[in-house]
């Protein structure tokens, strides 16, 4: 496949350098959230988790200083963001309850 | 009137905002709304019946730009069996929740679950696929915790926390998938995919986020104490929607979108995964000394079935005998959809007049509650999968294909899975026979009964004796251009 | 609206309803039940009338409904299913008229009639079965509906019965199934058809179908009860009398015979049986069965176990008869579907009358009982002299085909000791009580008399049903040779199986 | 050529400085250390975002991703230590956790490391493959193209709002579940701790600010960065910072109102896709001249629904009255007085 005009390799340098960032991100998050021994030590790493993710599609939507990026993958983080704070937020509220609870015995 | 489709999904969601408005009228709310769209399902599966499957843009921008709603046949069908069991269940839930705080909290998480299960079913997009995933993961949740107890609480959090983990290596997968293919579009993507790395590894990512909802074995540890301890109409949808919703996807991606992908080992594998989840699943719903944990270790070993169907889909050649392994398939989900409703809200029931669910000191309770008893063994009866439950010639297929592809090795566990099902049911239906007297009445609690009942009877004589047209219906979905390459 | 059409349909049905309704009425509505179970049964009755009289006049009954693609429910009449449903028919209107004077009082009886006419509904629906997988179905349904009437007491020896009971039967049911569904991958889904259907296969799959038939004979053995697979039968004499009564004569263990005689004639075919080398395997479990059933039941000191054991051994004269080859021995093996159920169910009512009238449930305490009961000891020694063989009751025609046909096949050498050894076995462990019955004095008090004897020997619904059994099996023997009897009808069974 | 080396060597520093902060934040011994780590790598990763041209990402992550997940964090590893204290017979971490063996079966630590590199790996190489063979354009030129169809002229708005208008109005579904699940489990009982007068001064300051900002992402979202969730994300940090100035509702109105707040955003979006529906149109389907004012509309809803939701979510669900009458007892503890 031909290569786009203005395609200049360091793009695709950057795209390849912050993407597999974030592919150590979602690798280093995934053993945390596995390996944690606490709940509060999960959510942080299921966060960084989802920060990988969402690195690798922002440097899939990077094209370099003079062309505009592709919004669709900024628009799918911003969801993502929204979302990741919206389970974060219950599962908080869930271990608060819990505390609660084991007081309340 | 395409429109329906959106019907499906508007519809609940509108009347978790009301709901959430004006949490005292909840109940009136939620069942009228339901009733609505249960009607706006059954005129999808009309339509997708009568003009095949339907695609419908949303905002009217092209699929990949904007994000397509598409219901093929099943889609349709799940739809209508998801619709169906979760009136059934909100017809229960006006009359299942005593506390008023809980059952004015109940039902506008309960229409946005609903809203979710909809919208996945009819999901066209990769991404909206996530975020449904989502909504249905967070309702399913906050519904698991309703109750406040410590054991529903402590769940639920676990839930949720596998339910993130799920989530997230799922967008991985669908990042990849926009790398190498440039759309989200469930149809463009199957024309372009090709077997290669990010093809692959994408397909690995998904499948396994989506078996981490599913409760695959096992990955299934999160699942028995979610379900035996949520509020028992959430219980039911839990147990006969959520985790099959997750199947579905599995389904949808490794026949339409990952077809040239998936190898005859990758399907093997996940028949390996579901045989073991037969027998382990069941072996501890045997051991299970509580009825709703029973019924949850049950759901681990039913969803168990409908994973063997992989590695005979690969093995059989396209044509008519893998379009009856499919309907055997979609048979079987819908069946145990039905049945397993049943079951968990006839357990609510029993639970709610013992005070308790452990199986060996319910037997008055049994007998003084006939209509529930005769749920519970209807429900059992498509649980194990004798006649005339539409189970049984989802197995009758199952087994066909087993022998037909030379995959002998599924037999046994079939047998076996059956065996073990019968055991763990007729040990609750044997504390149901003894010398008290015979109760006054056949019917206690109409609200409550009747539902768990009419499903157990759709499960059992409406889906064995009736399920012909499904095949139809299923042929005549095949192959459309509307939907990618198609199982057959 | 077509008859033809519906008529098998509307067999089952008639039953079917009843049986839904009565589960929803009130547990003192006695009248409307009692109307609503004898409506049922006697338009049943009505029915199959209607049915033997159009067979008779060449009327092609079928229906047919589509439960997935190239799987149909069929239901169809032919010789061999008219002869089982008659007989189921008869005896479920006997029955439930003995049943309703035997539970009088006693709790749960919606239950109890509910999933009686289900066990009833589930027993025509096999006898009309068109093919392997509708079979199925109601084998599979029978399993079900009379689990909760062997369990129906709630007593722990009632449950732990209705366990092992279950344990066996699906089991069973298990093996049928993957029988049924591998020879379906072979020659399609199977129909019934006189002479069989798979003599055309290639001689390849001839390995595969013995392997199926043994899943298939294992599978119904169980409820056959051929030796070793008989264990829950003693056990699931827990049962109420009318269960035991319909369980034994008709509905379970007949359902097993009747799926061997239809595997072997209208599935393989019976000669393609023998080409098979199948058919020798079977007449060894039977006679093993018939030997082995009447030995144990020497020893039984519980009169329901004995006739339970006893039962063992005659149900396998039906597979003896259809695993000898020759027309003569399938005609034994027919006919004794219908003496067998109308000696035995004789037997068992009698049974439950002496248990339900004086507490008596043991051999040993039935000294002089035909004095205290005569007409129910009078239907107890008909049943029993028929089982042994004596003329001119229907047993006799039964042992007289059997014996004759082992010896057209060539097979009289090891038949016909088989046959004199079981029925010296069956004088053995009959004529005892027998004798006890009429010819010893009482030996004091009856264990228990809950029906006042003012009222006659018991309650006329509990006499009457018997003493129709009784000489129903005494006409069978007496006109053998009548048009329309048993025998009649097997030998036109046995003509069209071997295209005489 | 200096320049882009420059910038190269600038990303790599962003990229090493970005995993080593991850990196800790997983290692860290003490929780409320990882945190405040955790916080660190958001505000680092809004700068990657800045650097790969995505500033509307770049501010819904310092707002939304460091900022109130932050706040959310810290408060917890707070309650947690406070109830650390005051149990005498469980230790604080058992309280956290589900049950003892957490949410996955333990497992052997190399195992789970060689099981994650592995995976790390295959994943690299797909994504590296993919990025080397696949379509460079994406989905890019078709937004960009028909970006004038759209009503606005920023294209993630435009993604977001209207092309892909159907997982919006759901994620605001997600964030509503969230509150009603936050909800349903009942009020928070955390004690109440009066504010220094230093933070309290600098809050009367900082809250217009905030508000302002907030109406300005709001408004400029439709050409520039900026947008519901921005805004939203800003206006829920004032309502926090006035919770930690000892404004006990948080700036929050009470009853009937927050409720109608709270729904509005998805409210909103549904009304507008049901009665372009019904008017014939498909659903959400904005006609060009009107998508502008419509998405505008919708986004002002959704600020408000989000800025609520998210202060919410920090108080715990309840919100007390402004006058502190519903607040619940909790029993006096060492480090803050009872109301």
């Amino acid at each position: 496949m031909a290569r786009h005009t203005g395609w200049t390799q360091p793009v695709i340098t950057t795209q390849l350098l912050y993407g597999l960032a974030g592919v150590a991100l979602l690798s280093l998050g995934l053993r945390g959230a596995l390996a944690a021994v606490s709940m509060l030590r999960r959510l942080l790493a299921l966060n960084l988790m989802g920060s990988g993710v969402f690195l690798m599609l922002v440097a899939l939507a990077y094209r370099g200083p003079g062309m505009p990026p592709d919004p669709v993958p900024h628009a799918l983080v911003l969801t993502g963001i929204v979302v990741a704070v919206s389970a974060t937020a219950l599962a908080l509220a869930l271990g608060r309850r819990l505390a609660e609870t084991r007081e309340g015995d | 009137m395409t429109e329906a489709v959106v019907w499906t999904v508007a519809l609940p969601l509108g009347g978790a905002l009301v709901a959430a408005l004006a949490p005292r009228h909840g109940a009136q709310v939620g069942v009228a709304i339901g009733v609505a769209t249960l009607a706006a399902a059954v005129a999808v599966l009309v339509q997708v019946a009568s003009g095949g499957p339907l695609r419908y843009a949303v905002g009217g921008w092209t699929p990949g730009l904007g994000i397509a709603l598409h219901a093929d046949a099943l889609a349709a069908l799940l739809l209508g069996m998801a619709n169906l069991v979760a009136l059934a269940a909100s017809v229960y839930a006006t009359a299942y929740f005593t506390q008023a705080a809980v059952r004015e909290r109940f039902w506008s998480l309960w229409l946005l679950l609903w809203t979710a299960l909809n919208a996945l079913f009819l999901a066209g997009d990769l991404f909206n696929i996530y975020v449904t995933l989502e909504l249905m993961g967070l309702a399913a949740v906050a519904l698991a915790a309703l109750g406040g107890q410590r054991p529903a609480v402590a769940a639920a959090q676990r839930y949720l926390v596998v339910g993130m983990l799920g989530s997230m290596v799922y967008l991985g997968g669908v990042a990849l998938v926009y790398a190498a293919y440039g759309t989200l579009d469930l149809v463009a993507v199957s024309t372009r995919i090709a077997p290669e790395p990010a093809a692959w590894t994408a397909m690995a990512l998904m499948t396994v986020g989506l078996l981490l909802k599913a409760a695959l074995f096992p990955l299934h540890f999160w699942l028995p104490p979610t379900h035996a301890n949520a509020p028992a109409p959430v219980s039911a949808a839990l147990s006969a929607l959520v985790v099959k919703a997750a199947f579905y996807l599995v389904l949808r991606l490794w026949l339409d979108l990952f077809a040239p992908v998936t190898t005859p080992d990758s399907s093997r594998l996940l028949g390996v995964l579901g045989a073991a989840a037969v027998l382990w699943g069941s072996w501890q719903a045997l051991r299970a000394e509580r009825l709703k944990l029973m019924a949850a270790y049950s759901t681990v070993a039913q969803l168990g079935y409908l994973f063997l169907f992989f590695p005979l889909f690969a093995g059989l050649p396209e044509g008519s005998a893998r379009a009856a392994a499919f309907g055997g398939a979609v048979l079987l989900a819908l069946t145990h959809g039905c049945a397993k409703g049943a079951l968990f809200l006839a357990a609510g029931v029993l639970q709610r007049r013992a005070g308790h669910d452990r199986v060996r000191d319910l037997q008055g309770t049994a007998q003084g509650l006939p209509a529930t008893t005769f749920t519970i063994a209807l429900a059992g009866v498509a649980l194990i999968g004798l006649p005339p439950s539409g189970a049984f010639l989802g197995k009758w297929q199952l087994l066909t294909a087993a022998i037909a592809t030379g995959q002998w090795v599924w037999v046994p566990v079939v047998l076996a899975g059956s065996l073990l099902a019968a055991a763990y049911v007729f040990r609750v239906l044997g504390h149901a026979f003894g010398h008290a007297p015979g109760p006054g009445r056949r019917v206690t609690s109409v609200r409550e009964e009747l539902p768990a009942l009419a499903l157990a009877l759709i499960a059992t004589l409406v889906l064995g004796l009736g399920a012909a047209p499904l095949w139809t219906l299923l042929a005549a979905s095949a192959g459309s251009p509307a939907f990618g390459g198609a199982p057959f | 609206m077509n008859l033809d059409h519906w008529l098998p349909g509307l067999i089952v049905l008639s039953s079917l309803l009843p049986g839904a309704v009565i589960f929803l009425l009130h547990e003192g509505s006695h009248r409307l039940r009692t109307a609503l179970n004898l409506a049922g049964a006697l338009s049943k009755l009505l029915l199959v009338m209607v049915m033997i009289w159009g067979v008779f006049h060449g009327h092609v009954y079928e229906t047919r409904w589509a439960l997935a693609p190239g799987l149909d429910l069929v239901l169809r009449a032919d010789a061999l299913s008219v002869l089982f449903v008659t007989l189921s028919t008869v005896l479920w209107l006997l029955t439930t008229i003995y049943a309703i004077g035997y539970l009088e009082g006693s709790p749960h009886r919606s239950r109890f009639f509910g999933f009686f006419s289900l066990c009833v509904t589930a027993t025509v629906g096999l006898a009309l079965a068109g093919n392997l997988l509708t079979f199925v179905i109601f084998y599979e349904a029978l399993t079900l509906t009379t689990y909760p009437l062997v369990a129906h007491r709630g007593t722990p020896e009632a449950i732990h019965g209705a366990r092992v009971y279950l344990t066996y039967t699906l089991s069973g049911g298990v093996l049928l199934l993957l029988g049924a569904v591998w020879l379906s991958t072979l020659a399609g889904p199977p129909e019934f058809v006189q002479g069989g259907v798979l003599s055309d296969l290639p001689a390849d799959l001839h390995g595969q179908l013995r392997w199926i038939f043994l899943l298939l004979i294992a599978g119904l053995g169980v409820k056959a009860a051929l030796v070793p697979l008989h264990g829950w039968l003693p056990q699931a004499m827990v049962a109420p009398a009318p269960v035991s009564a319909l369980l034994h004569a008709v509905a379970v263990v007949k359902a097993g015979a009747f799926g061997i005689v239809r595997v072997v004639y209208d599935v393989y075919g019976v000669a393609f049986a023998d080409r098979l080398g199948l058919l020798d395997g079977l007449a060894a479990a039977a006679a093993v069965t018939i030997l082995y059933g009447s030995l144990r039941a020497l020893t039984q000191d519980s009169l329901k176990k004995r006739l339970a054991y006893s039962t063992v051994s005659q149900v396998s004269y039906i597979a003896l008869g259809t695993a000898v080859l020759g027309p003569l021995a399938t005609i034994g093996g027919v006919v004794h579907l219908v003496h067998q159920g109308l000696m035995k169910i004789t037997l068992f009512f009698a049974a439950g009358n002496y248990a339900e009238t004086l507490g008596v449930h043991k051999v040993s305490e039935m000294d002089g009982i035909g004095r205290r009961m005569p007409g129910t000891t009078l239907a107890f020694t008909v049943g029993a002299l028929g089982m042994i063989g004596v003329p001119p009751i229907a047993g006799f025609v039964t042992k007289w085909y059997l014996a004759i046909g082992a010896l057209a096949a060539g097979q009289g050498a090891w038949v016909l000791p088989v046959l004199v050894a079981s029925s010296l076995l069956n004088a053995a462990y009959f004529l005892p009580i027998l004798y006890r019955a009429w010819f010893r004095a009482p030996a004091g008090l009856w264990p228990q008399e809950p029906i006042p004897a003012t009222r006659g020997e018991t309650l006329a619904a509990l006499l009457w049903p018997p003493l129709t059994t009784a000489a129903l099996a005494l006409a069978a023997g007496l006109f053998a040779a009548a048009p329309y009897s048993p025998l009649e009808w097997a030998q036109l069974i046995a003509r069209r199986e071997y295209g005489l | 050529m200096m320049a882009e080396l420059a910038l190269q060597l600038l990303d790599i520093m962003l990229v090493a400085i970005l995993i080593g902060l991850a990196w800790a934040t997983l290692e860290s011994k003490d929780e409320g250390r990882g945190v405040v780590l955790f916080i660190a790598f958001g505000l680092v990763l809004a700068l990657v975002w800045a650097r790969l041209a995505a500033p509307d990402v770049a501010i819904a992550e310092a707002a939304i991703g460091a900022g109130l997940s932050g706040a959310l964090l810290l408060a917890a590893v707070r309650d947690q230590k406070r109830a650390a204290a005051q149990a005498t017979d469980a230790p604080a971490e058992a309280s956290w956790e589900a049950s003892r063996g957490g949410a996955v079966p333990p497992a052997v630590p190399w195992a789970l490391g060689v099981l994650c590199l592995g995976l790390a790996l295959m994943v690299a190489w797909a994504f590296a493959h993919a990025l080397a063979n696949g379509a460079p354009q994406r989905l890019a030129g078709e937004v960009l193209g028909r970006l004038s169809e759209s009503g606005v002229t920023n294209p993630v708005t435009a993604v977001l709002l209207n092309f892909r208008a159907c997982d919006t109005l759901l994620e605001l579904g997600v964030l509503l579940v969230a509150l009603l699940g936050i909800q349903a489990l009942g009020p928070q009982r955390r004690p109440y701790a009066p504010a220094e007068p230093v933070l309290a001064s600098l809050v009367r300051w900082l809250i217009p600010a905030l508000i302002l900002t907030g109406g300005y992402l709001l408004w400029v979202g439709a050409h520039a960065p900026g947008g519901a969730f921005q805004a939203g994300a800003v206006l829920a940090a004032g309502g926090v910072l006035l919770r930690l100035a000892g404004r006990r509702s948080a700036g929050l109105p009470g009853g009937a109102a927050l409720r109608l707040l709270s729904v509005g955003g998805v409210a909103a979006f549904l009304a507008v896709g049901l009665a372009l529906l019904l008017a014939g149109r498909p659903f959400l389907g904005f006609p060009s001249a009107w998508a502008g004012a419509l998405i505008l509309l919708i986004e002002a809803a959704a600020t408000l629904a989000i800025a609520v939701t998210l202060i919410q979510a920090y108080l715990g669900g309840r919100v007390p009255s402004a006058d502190g009458g519903s607040e619940p007892r909790w029993p006096a503890t060492p480090d803050g007085p009872n109301p």
